[in-house]
């Protein structure tokens, strides 16, 4: 197999100067649910929440790392790993190269080891400025590396999950990726290892339906979108009418589907109680 | 324009109905061209069947949506000595789209787990066009569990344009069923037999598909989505389709050489639903020999190799 | 303890001249649902189901065996087990009393092994006419020793259900009926042997909502009344309007609760061939 | 006529206020009765205590049913450091009227499920008055499986009416989803220890209350059916709820003398809303006692332990 073991480097997070960050950008931005301006200071201070109606901006996978992690206790794996063109789909090597220019990253995901309040963890987030979060054969292998990760050391996994679906370039590989998660998590849990999944604005289709949402606990950050199939979709397919709030964090959670509804603001605090609830004390 | 149906095989066989006339006539006439027209029907026997094997993919799905072809009843009632549908999910509901239940294959029972169809438009709601709510993948969850505990080996029949895509759906939580389907699958302790007889659409089509053998129809499809929604989101037009189907190499040969299917069933031209019998005692035959193979291992050793087969897919292939 | 174990005692079982048959008299009856009077031959030959509109007419725990098992294959335990008023519950003797003579049984269930089509089973059949087949603690405990039995020979087993709810007289005892015959039955389901519940009209309340709702093979009896509350008292609590055929057999096959819906006449065969599918070649 | 209030208190802390007015106006008036006043408290404090113990089994039902009664939410906050709530059955819906989550108590990790009553109209519509739907019990089979996981033990707090007995309940199977937690908590291979804080209705509360230990307060009930219930059915008369109240055997001391029970911790005069945390730190100091034991145990000989207690109940009583 032509897979490169990224080698097991420490990146330095910085938020939000550094490039790789990307999407709060350094000049601020409005806020797309209610238009006010919002500076770069502010933003970075408020973690991307808007200070007037509360919405959530969209994080980098970087940024919310900082935002979860204990300072500088990432170490990233397989930075490198990366999807190649394995169907020969057309222009897909030029979307790849250009999500890699905007995005700073190989692909749509990051993982690797955290500390998070103190506790070992692996941390995998992924990040919705590459290619919509979509997974493919790299998204899916990081996962599994993640999760064998885990399993190896015997932390806990938690996983930010943000994703438009499928990596269609990539066809029935990409698809193939949801049995390949899950089956790899169903290993975690017969070993009695915590998986913790925070599903973040959006998180939808194949990502949902395999690893995102086989989780021990299952956090919904505050106004999420999450679902199989978009709204969009539902709405043209079927013509029926959509509830209020459908397919929002609060919705899922009336329906049963969801642990929690967190605000970004307290996400890292929760995940350390729930850290500090499951663990004997692996500690950083 | 997108080509809506393949009419291919009705305008054949007009032009056979012609030909026969031709004959009658010509008979009737006392006019023997019965060496001509037997020429002129071999032609168009072989040019059939070269049409049947070259159909494009999107031929293929248009082939394999066609009300006549065969449904998972048929080939369960086909290849069973005797059989029972079981029903439920024992949570929330009964949903047809996914026919489960207990046969006897050559002797040997096994769970029978498959996408279902209707055969005309009240069979068809009734069905909701084998399209699945969470419910039946939760029907599935709980035969899955069983054929484990009965150390019953299970077979799966997959033909669905994908999970339902709706409120009540989502409401129910389709994607946490649907993943609960396919970690059970994947380290299900008895062998899994999987056969693709038509529509493989996207997840709704993998949570049954998880197996130590995938067997797939000549014109069968496996695909990440439809065809048509990726042809609208990548290139903004549902008339790209066609294109999109050949870009996204989801026919039997495509998915042979990928390693994700493990054997092709040709189908006779025209496709399976001009020989149902003919398919399903194929079939018959290649699930025994794979039973056979499958029951030969250890639990362990059954497990561990469908889960290298599920870790490893894509792994080695040249990118 | 001062339970009597019965002795395995052969009992013919006849129909419906049978004084301990009891529910179809010898006279004959009308139907309860069309009104129709059947003859007592029409209705033994029928297996008490009615001619003209096809309505289950109740039978009587013996006449379900014969139904159901093979000529003379029956073979009873713990026939005289039976309740005492554990509560010194006021008139519970004298209720007992009658429903012994009327029913001609100890209690609400006869127990046993049966031949069903060549196929050896544990078989248990509830008797409504013995305080509405309500669970007490010799219904539990004679629950508890079938499953015993299915355990030691290694059968499988069969229960028919047709039950009012807990025997109220018998008070917290009744309720813990319900724990121990789910955690005898979790035995049974870890040993892998196969168990079918029958669910026969009425069945409802704590017997529905332990052993004969925790089955690998749910059958409902076609027009049986199935569920936890009974519909008067969910009308009467509720005001809530009844949907139409509530807590009916095909509602509840709609609602996923049942694997099947089968009717009095191919009950038999469809035990036989669910027996012969699971079955390892046990024959009588 | 059926008493349906329990007064008592109220009138009693009413007269205590004239008591207290009387000993204020003596005292403005320089007329010093404060021996005669103290002499006529003491015995109204003596005759309460006595009233409280002999409260019948009706008047038990009426106090517990009070609003100002703690619930296992005030009593869970009391016990854990820290806790967590965690919701959803991951099938259908989220029921609040059960409690679930995760809490540290004395320092472990344990799981705690309590049914929630409301504390006001409002809080009780949400909570629908602490009477479980399906999903309730759906959510408490997932969240023992995951003890069972993690190796926590499981703290449960019983308080219900009973299981909801209405349309959407019978839908979605609550006897099904009633006897699947039974069956979980019989075979659940971490220690249980269950308290009945105040009410415990037929099917609805057993289901929480399988376990190791069980733990009573003194005023709670813990029986087959509503007390109306029996008596409508059984005597034809509601009125007679008073007087099946007694005939149930549903008290505390009942329940411990049936061996059913294993313990029976006090409330003070005015029931266990006088002084919820002095009920809380009796509670804990108990579970703590009987988790130390049961942690003891291998697995096989907790399992093996529950079993035999379930297994048996009631057989070596005399009848
Ligand atoms: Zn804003
Ligand atoms: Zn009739």
């Amino acid at each position: 197999m032509s897979f490169m073991f990224g080698k097991k480097k420490y990146i330095p997070v910085k938020l939000p100067n550094d490039p790789r960050t990307g999407v709060l950008p350094a000049q601020g931005q409005s806020c797309p649910n209610c238009g006010v301006w919002i500076s770069a200071d502010r933003l970075s201070a408020d973690k991307g929440v808007c200070p007037k109606c509360n919405h959530n901006l969209t994080l980098s996978a970087y940024q919310r790392i900082e935002l979860l992690s204990d300072d500088h206790s990432f170490e990233e794996m397989d930075a490198d790993l990366a999807a190649g063109n394995i169907l020969d789909f057309p222009d897909y090597e030029d979307k790849l190269e250009r999500a890699r220019q905007e995005s700073g990253l190989a692909e749509a995901i990051v993982t690797g080891t955290a500390c998070i309040g103190g506790n070992r963890t692996v941390l995998a987030v992924m990040d919705s400025s590459f290619m919509m979060g979509s997974m493919g054969v790299a998204v899916g292998e990081k996962i599994c590396r993640a999760v064998e990760q885990a399993l190896q050391l015997e932390l806990p996994l938690i996983i930010c999950s943000t994703s438009g679906g499928a990596r269609m370039q990539e066809g029935i590989f990409s698809l193939m990726q949801m049995a390949k998660t899950v089956a790899v998590l169903e290993r975690l849990h017969k070993k009695g290892l915590l998986y913790i999944s925070v599903l973040t604005h959006p998180t939808t289709g194949g990502v949902l339906a395999s690893f995102a949402s086989m989780a021990d606990i299952i956090i919904g950050e505050s106004g999420a979108l999450l679902g199989f199939t978009g709204p969009r979709v539902i709405k043209q397919t079927i013509g029926e009418r959509l509830p209020d709030n459908f397919q929002r964090a609060g919705f899922l959670l009336d329906h049963g589907m969801l642990d929690l509804v967190v605000e970004r603001s307290k996400l890292r605090d929760t995940l350390i109680l729930l850290l500090k609830l499951h663990q004997e004390g692996k500690g950083c | 324009m997108l080509k809506r149906q393949f009419d291919y095989e009705h305008k054949y066989q007009s032009l056979k109905q012609k030909v026969t006339e031709l004959r009658d006539a010509s008979t009737n006439l006392d006019i023997n061209l019965a060496a001509e027209i037997g020429e002129m029907e071999k032609r168009m026997e072989n040019l059939r069947a070269d049409k049947y094997r070259q159909l494009t993919p999107w031929e293929k799905i248009l082939l394999i949506r066609q009300p006549e072809r065969p449904t998972t009843r048929d080939y369960i009632e086909y290849l069973c000595d005797e059989w029972i549908e079981l029903h439920g999910d024992r949570l929330f509901g009964e949903d047809r789209a996914i026919l489960t239940g207990i046969g006897s294959f050559q002797g040997r029972p096994v769970t029978i787990i498959g996408h279902q169809k209707g055969k005309d438009t009240k069979d068809n709601i009734r069905n909701n066009f084998g399209m699945p709510h969470p419910e039946g993948y939760r029907k599935v969850e709980r035969m899955l569990l069983q054929a484990e505990k009965f150390k019953r080996p299970v077979l799966t029949f997959i033909d669905t344009a994908g999970a339902y895509p709706g409120v009540g759906a989502e409401e129910r939580g389709q994607a946490w069923a649907i993943s609960r389907v396919l970690t059970t699958l994947s380290a299900l302790k008895v062998p899994v037999v999987a056969v693709i007889t038509g529509e493989g659409g996207s997840g709704g089509a993998l949570a049954l598909a998880i197996s130590d053998r995938l067997i797939m129809f000549s014109h069968a499809v496996f695909s990440v989505a439809s065809c048509e929604a990726c042809a609208s989101i990548l290139w903004r037009s549902l008339d790209k389709a066609e294109e999109m189907a050949a870009a996204l190499k989801i026919t039997a040969a495509d998915l042979l050489q990928f390693g994700i299917v493990d054997e092709i069933i040709d189908e006779p031209p025209g496709g399976a639903q001009q020989d149902p019998d003919a398919m399903a005692d194929m079939m018959g035959a290649s699930i025994k020999r794979y039973l056979d193979e499958l029951l030969e291992l250890e639990t362990d050793q059954l497990l561990e190799l469908r889960y290298r087969k599920l870790r490893n897919v894509g792994l080695d292939a040249d990118f």
